[in-house]
């Protein structure tokens, strides 16, 4: 295994480009490294994009927020502004693991993991995030809920990787929240995840709703039904009802060692209704 | 200083009952203690081992020449390496051991009988070169159909595991083999007529998972085999002449010429009381002629190391509306694992211990299957059948309104009581545990509104055993302690309180050091809540012993008889004026004076300690139930247990909680997770859910102190009856909360949440 | 003489008997008579068994001693984790 | 493959050495460093017994590699004493009796030191969420909580 740390997203293209199909970014390397340890992957070359500046650079301009790849759990958690703008996102990358993994852990890594139990990939499907992705043919951007395709898979090509995560303008009275359930209080993978992000008008009304659900199909899910219940109300209780009972009827889970189909359907539409209800109160108590 | 403790003391002591820092505590808060892979040796090789990835199959052969090809591997061994071993029964950790399954643990003869069975060993520069041995090593399996549960393995056309297995215990003997090791039976009076007398009789199944100690270190040895056949092993273990004994035995070697060292120890739980790495690194290191370390990956741990057995258990208690228990009957299923030998003889022991009932029948089954064989853990074989019969307990208490704890005391076991495993009880603490839970504050707090409290109580018998000691007593007159206890939850601490005690010196004077088999005679391992009890009999003995010699001492210095002079505070004084007028002889004195007077001071014992004083605890445990999620969580929770006498009280209450919070995590999330295959699907510590920091509340603990008449300070062991308890205590909480009886196990929130779901539809009339 | 119990699988293997008096000064002699009285008993008598003796148990010693009047528990050898 | 040449800084020590590029920096520090206060308990960060802190942030070195410590200060439970003076944290584990076997200390100690470093007034809640990433198996955490509370509160001047 060869190991390099270019420090322009140029030259990170170039290695991964011609590191062939057994090269690896390595961001955080809190996935990574434990695939390398278990024999899961024997990459031929490892890149480490985290001395690329812009990887590691949280920023924001106009209200938009622009998060670098490898920005760890920690430097999110820290970040003032992106707490305030995208507190949902925020705590969706504070909940994986230990204080220890947040150290490390980075959103791209959460993504490109491609697991469908990642805790940041509802909160940033919510949030409708965008990601930048640079290849050997330059740069594209692509929504967050086009990453991954499969457990496991992506839809990069070639000596592309993921360089930043950008988020729309925060619009007024809006907020998001992301809620997970696992079998501790911590250390664990999420059973079932949810991201909620809700808009309301002046009025009290809904007037947009993301509602995305995690560890219940094979990759994250954007449940627009769930969304569509909450639309024009004002999140009273026969509004989450509904969105909750959607959420749980869009979920296809699996029976694992984390949980029961069952389970999972069940408390998806209860997570998601807990999600709505703290993304709602956010949004009100906002400006 | 730690405040939590509500010890009360009894008799005047100076240092038993005190809290000193641990005399290896410096060392283990700098990183300085050596633990078992913290060491390394010159020339050292790395040694792994290839394991089955079958639950069941037949080995045809193996073929390792690949392996040994490669550059930088320097030896491989297998069962070819290993001569089989007669069937012989010994005495080992937790009950008899057979050699025979020993040989064929450590590495797979016939078959591979589950998964991460060991297979083959190599021993090469570095590990990554070991690894890539191991990938190169061809073994010709024929898998076979394979056997977890307990209750599938006693069926008649279930797979044998071995097909020489004749149940034992049956009269007249089985003609055909079966996976049915053992039938026992423990019977008093006649459950029959006790059953007549009961007005309300309550039967329920139950069911445990295995579940693992989960210490955090993993097994970790080196083996440094010499030409001349001599070897020293350096290993994570409870008990290092238990190591030696069956090293010796497996390799073929003089106990003499293999001198094993004691590691610092990463917790153990009983876990660490039997051998699987280290006869191997002593042949690899035999066949290479170089040292070789082998450690386990947390993932081997899970697949390969004792965890403590499943269980299916039946059990039926009847009681009178006044609250009197008529009878006890049970009958205990328990998985080996892959090779005989399940705790389910102490499971039906302990399972009525807590109660003084005429009439009890339990019958056990120590059955084998496709899974590691299980090792001790904490209590062995009695926190799952008292689970069963404490939430039995807890529901007749709430059957008749009577508060549990009240009708716990109505019926608990006492000094003279007949326990249901035949014995009569000499002084036990029960009763006052008992009495403690009802006064305290915990207790009388009044519930948050969907809380649920349950209480149980729970029983060990502690042991003796073998054990040696010696004090070398310093020319400063500082004292170095010998023990061959490995110490693994601060008994160093312990042992030089009572060695302080007895000689009437301060603690600081002593220096505890845990020695290599070839400086103590034989000492059984630390184990059964035996070290502070059984090695401490043997410091003290130790003390004795050289105050004896001390006294003599002075008496030749003042040239007056032996049996006027006394040993007091910690110096030799006249007894008395009759004696003559002389100044006393510290212990410094003495030392200082040793080699003209005639010679060092080495104080001995080695005995064989008998009359451990059994221990019984009671937990109080208030949870709250998530009921759209099915989390459940410990809101509260009060450990009372009676330790005879608590040597160091610290350390008392660090057993009672820790041993608390391994039994809420029994309860609520540790299962083995298999796929159809036989593979276990969670062998780490991500899904393996051990509680975490965040999961539980502070445990608040009471020491209740009934002395053990036995021992000069009153010590009883207290390490393994605080796992006793939780599961029931939990059990009968989550009850109190939902109106839920759970009898299997973990309750964890899929099974919380559907048992919930599943009330809520009526059931069919 | 000394009241021994049997409890477990030794109550089997003592005919069903349930209880002995044996005359025993300390535990070799016990177990000699146990043996003796019980053939089918004595190859389990060597090891892996436990005397309670009056409630208090010992393991592997041959010569605690046995009072006239104490009652002995025949069990299973004990350990722990 | 040739391995790689790695300067770093560890305990306040500039340290150069070689490795491969699979080796963590855990694997470095214990086995070509002999730093073995480190310990492994899972190899997969689950367990916090190899918590260092890797420029002032806290980190498994299991889930680290060596390479990746080029230009980083290490800091390591063997670096948390003050030549013979203990750091406070050290010295309440001791007082407060907050090991047993030990093994999960050096990791508990270093998470603690990062906790305190940041927040010195940590409610119980706050410490037992930053430790859940230490697994303690002996003592059930309580002497554990009891300790860093402590060790916050004296260093506080409290």
């Amino acid at each position: 295994m060869r190991y390099e740390a270019p420090e322009s997203v140029e030259g990170a293209v170039a290695l991964l480009a011609g590191g062939g199909p057994r090269g690896r970014v390595l961001a955080g390397g809190t996935d990574l490294l434990v695939q390398l340890r278990a024999g899961m992957v024997a990459p031929e070359l490892v890149v480490d994009i985290k001395r690329i500046a812009e990887t590691r650079k949280i920023r924001e301009a106009d209200g938009k927020l622009v998060i670098g790849a490898a920005v760890s759990g920690a430097e999110l958690g820290e970040h003032a502004v992106a707490k305030a703008l995208w507190p949902g996102v925020v705590e969706s990358t504070e909940l994986i693991g230990s204080t220890q993994i947040q150290g490390r852990a980075s959103l791209a890594g959460n993504l490109c993991n491609a697991s469908p139990a990642a805790d940041t990939v509802p909160a940033l499907v919510a949030a409708a995030a965008t990601c930048k992705i640079a290849g050997p043919n330059g740069v594209r951007r692509i929504p967050v809920e086009d990453v991954c395709t499969g457990p496991g898979q992506l839809s990069l090509g070639d000596g592309e990787f993921v360089v930043a995560f950008e988020f729309p303008k925060r619009p007024p009275r809006s907020a998001d929240a992301y809620l997970r359930f696992i079998p501790r209080t911590e250390m664990d993978i999420a059973v079932v995840g949810a991201g909620v992000n809700l808009a309301f008008d002046d009025g009290g009304r809904c007037v947009a709703a993301r509602v995305a659900l995690g560890a219940v199909a094979p990759t994250v899910i954007l449940v627009e039904e769930a969304g569509q219940a909450l639309v024009g109300t004002t999140c009273d209780a026969a509004a989450l009802q509904e969105m909750a009972a959607a959420a749980s009827a869009a979920c296809r889970p699996i029976d694992d060692k984390r949980g029961t189909v069952e389970y999972r359907t069940k408390v998806a539409g209860v997570l998601a209704t807990r999600a709505a209800g703290i993304a709602a109160q956010r949004a009100k108590e906002s400006r | 200083m730690a405040a939590n403790s509500h010890g009360k003391t009894n008799g005047s002591t100076r240092w038993v009952g005190t809290r000193p820092v641990r005399p290896d505590g410096v060392d283990k808060v700098t990183g300085r203690a050596r633990f078992g892979a913290d060491v390394h040796l010159p020339n050292m090789l790395v040694g792994k081992v290839l394991r089955s990835p079958h639950a069941h199959a037949r080995i045809h052969s193996i073929d390792t020449s690949a392996a040994l090809a490669l550059p930088g591997v320097k030896t491989v061994v297998t069962r070819d390496d290993f001569n089989d071993l007669p069937s012989e029964f010994v005495p080992a950790g937790e009950m008899l051991i057979n050699y025979r399954d020993v040989v064929r643990n450590v590495m797979a003869r016939e078959k591979a009988l589950f998964e991460g069975h060991p297979v083959a060993a190599v021993a090469a520069v570095s590990e990554k070169v070991a690894r890539e041995a191991l990938a190169r090593i061809k073994v010709d399996y024929e898998v076979l159909p394979h056997v977890l549960d307990v209750v599938e393995a006693m069926a008649p056309e279930a797979p044998l595991l071995h097909e020489d297995l004749i149940t034992a215990g049956v009269e007249p003997a089985p003609t055909t083999p079966s996976n049915v090791a053992k039938v026992v039976e423990f019977k008093l009076g006649d459950v029959e007529a006790g059953f007549a007398e009961a007005d309300i009789v309550i039967e329920r199944e139950f069911s445990t998972q295995p579940v693992h100690q989960g210490y955090i270190e993993p097994h970790a040895c080196i083996a440094n085999y010499s030409e001349d056949g001599q070897a020293e092993l350096w290993c994570t273990t409870q008990g290092h002449f238990v190591v030696r004994g069956h090293c010796a035995k497996l390799l073929g070697m003089d106990v003499s010429k293999l001198r094993v060292t004691a590691s610092e120890i990463g917790g153990g739980f009983g876990g660490k009381t039997v051998v699987y790495l280290e006869p191997v690194a002593l042949m690899l290191s035999r066949k290479s002629g170089q040292p070789v370390k082998m450690t386990m990956s947390r993932e081997e741990v899970f697949q390969a190391s004792g965890p403590a057995a499943g269980t299916r258990v039946w059990a039926k208690v009847g009681m009178t509306n006044a609250g009197r228990i008529t009878a006890g009957e049970a009958v205990l299923k328990y998985q080996a694992g892959a090779f005989q030998g399940s705790p389910v003889q102490p499971g039906c022991m302990c399972a009525f211990a807590p109660y003084d009932l005429a009439h009890v029948k339990v019958v056990g089954y120590d059955v084998v299957v496709n899974r590691p064989k299980v090792a001790a853990y904490r209590a062995p074989g009695a926190p799952q059948s008292e689970f069963a019969v404490e939430s039995i307990i807890d529901e007749l208490a709430k059957r008749i309104g009577m508060d549990p704890v009240e009708l716990r005391l109505k019926n608990a076991a006492k000094e003279g009581t007949k326990a249901a495993y035949g014995p009569t009880f000499g002084p036990v603490g029960l009763v006052e545990t008992l009495e403690e839970a009802k006064a305290h504050d915990h207790y009388r707090t009044p519930l948050k509104p969907g809380q649920g409290r349950g209480v149980a109580s729970g029983f060990w018998f502690n042991i003796g055993g073998e054990t040696c000691a010696t004090l070398n007593l310093g020319e400063d007159g500082t004292i170095a302690l010998v023990a061959g206890t490995p110490d693994i939850g601060g008994s160093r601490a312990s042992l030089c309180l009572q060695a302080a005690e007895t000689l009437g010196v301060d603690v600081e004077r002593i220096r505890p050091l845990i020695g290599d088999t070839s400086t103590l005679g034989y000492t059984f391992l630390t184990g059964g809540s035996r070290t502070a009890f059984a090695s401490g009999m043997a410091v003290i003995e130790a003390a004795r012993d050289m105050i004896r010699q001390l006294c003599e001492r002075a008496a030749k210095i003042w040239d007056i008889p032996v049996d006027a002079v006394e040993w007091i505070d910690g110096e030799a004084r006249p007894a008395g004026s009759n004696a003559g007028e002389f100044e006393p002889l510290s212990l410094a004195d003495l030392a200082r004076l040793a080699g003209k007077s005639g010679g060092p001071f080495v104080g001995r014992a080695q005995i064989n300690a008998q009359g451990a004083g059994p221990s019984f605890g009671t937990h109080i445990v208030d949870v709250d139930v998530d009921r759209e999620t099915g989390r459940v969580t410990i809101e509260r929770y009060t450990v009372i247990q009676d330790a005879g006498k608590a040597v160091h009280p610290s350390y008392v209450e660090g057993q009672l909680q820790g041993g608390a919070v391994q039994g809420i995590g029994w309860a609520l999330n540790e299962e083995y997770i298999y796929d159809d295959k036989g593979r276990l699907q969670n062998p780490g510590f991500l899904d393996y859910r051990i509680p975490v920091c965040s999961d539980v509340p502070m445990i608040d603990t009471v020491i209740v102190e009934v002395p053990n008449p036995t021992h000069p300070y009153g010590v009883r062991g207290v390490g393994e009856t605080p796992i006793v308890p939780p599961m029931a205590a939990i059990a009968n909480a989550v009850e109190g909360a939902l109106g839920l009886r759970f009898t299997d196990l973990p309750m964890s929130p899929p099974r919380v949440l559907k048992a919930l779901g599943d009330a809520r539809v009526p059931k069919a009339a | 003489m000394a009241r021994v119990v049997f409890i477990g699988n030794f109550r089997q293997l003592a005919g069903g008997d349930a209880e002995a008096e044996i005359a025993a000064s300390n535990v070799r002699d016990l177990l000699r008579r146990l043996g003796e009285r019980y053939p089918a008993l004595a190859p389990h008598l060597d090891e892996g068994i436990a005397l309670a003796i009056d409630g208090e148990i010992h393991q592997d010693a041959l010569f605690s001693p046995v009072r006239p009047d104490s009652e002995v528990c025949l069990m299973p050898k004990i350990a722990g984790g | 493959m040739a391995k790689a040449h790695v300067t770093t800084t560890v305990n306040g020590d500039a340290v150069e050495f070689l490795c491969d590029a699979e080796q963590t920096l855990l694997d470095v520090l214990r086995d070509e460093l002999y730093l073995t206060g480190s310990k492994e308990g899972c190899a997969s960060g689950d367990c916090g017994a190899c918590s260092v802190i890797a420029d002032g942030r806290l980190v498994c070195a299991c889930l680290m590699l060596g390479v990746e410590a080029e230009g980083l200060a290490i800091e390591t439970i063997e670096g948390m004493a003050d030549g013979d003076q203990l750091h406070p944290l050290q010295t309440k584990f001791l007082e407060h009796a907050a090991l047993q076997c030990g093994v999960c200390t050096p990791g508990f100690l270093v998470a603690a030191k990062s906790l305190l470093e940041r927040n010195p007034d940590p409610t119980e809640i706050e410490v037992r969420y930053w430790l859940a990433g230490n697994l303690c198996r002996c003592t059930g955490y309580d002497k554990i909580v009891r300790a860093v509370l402590d060790t916050a509160e004296e260093m506080r001047g409290g």
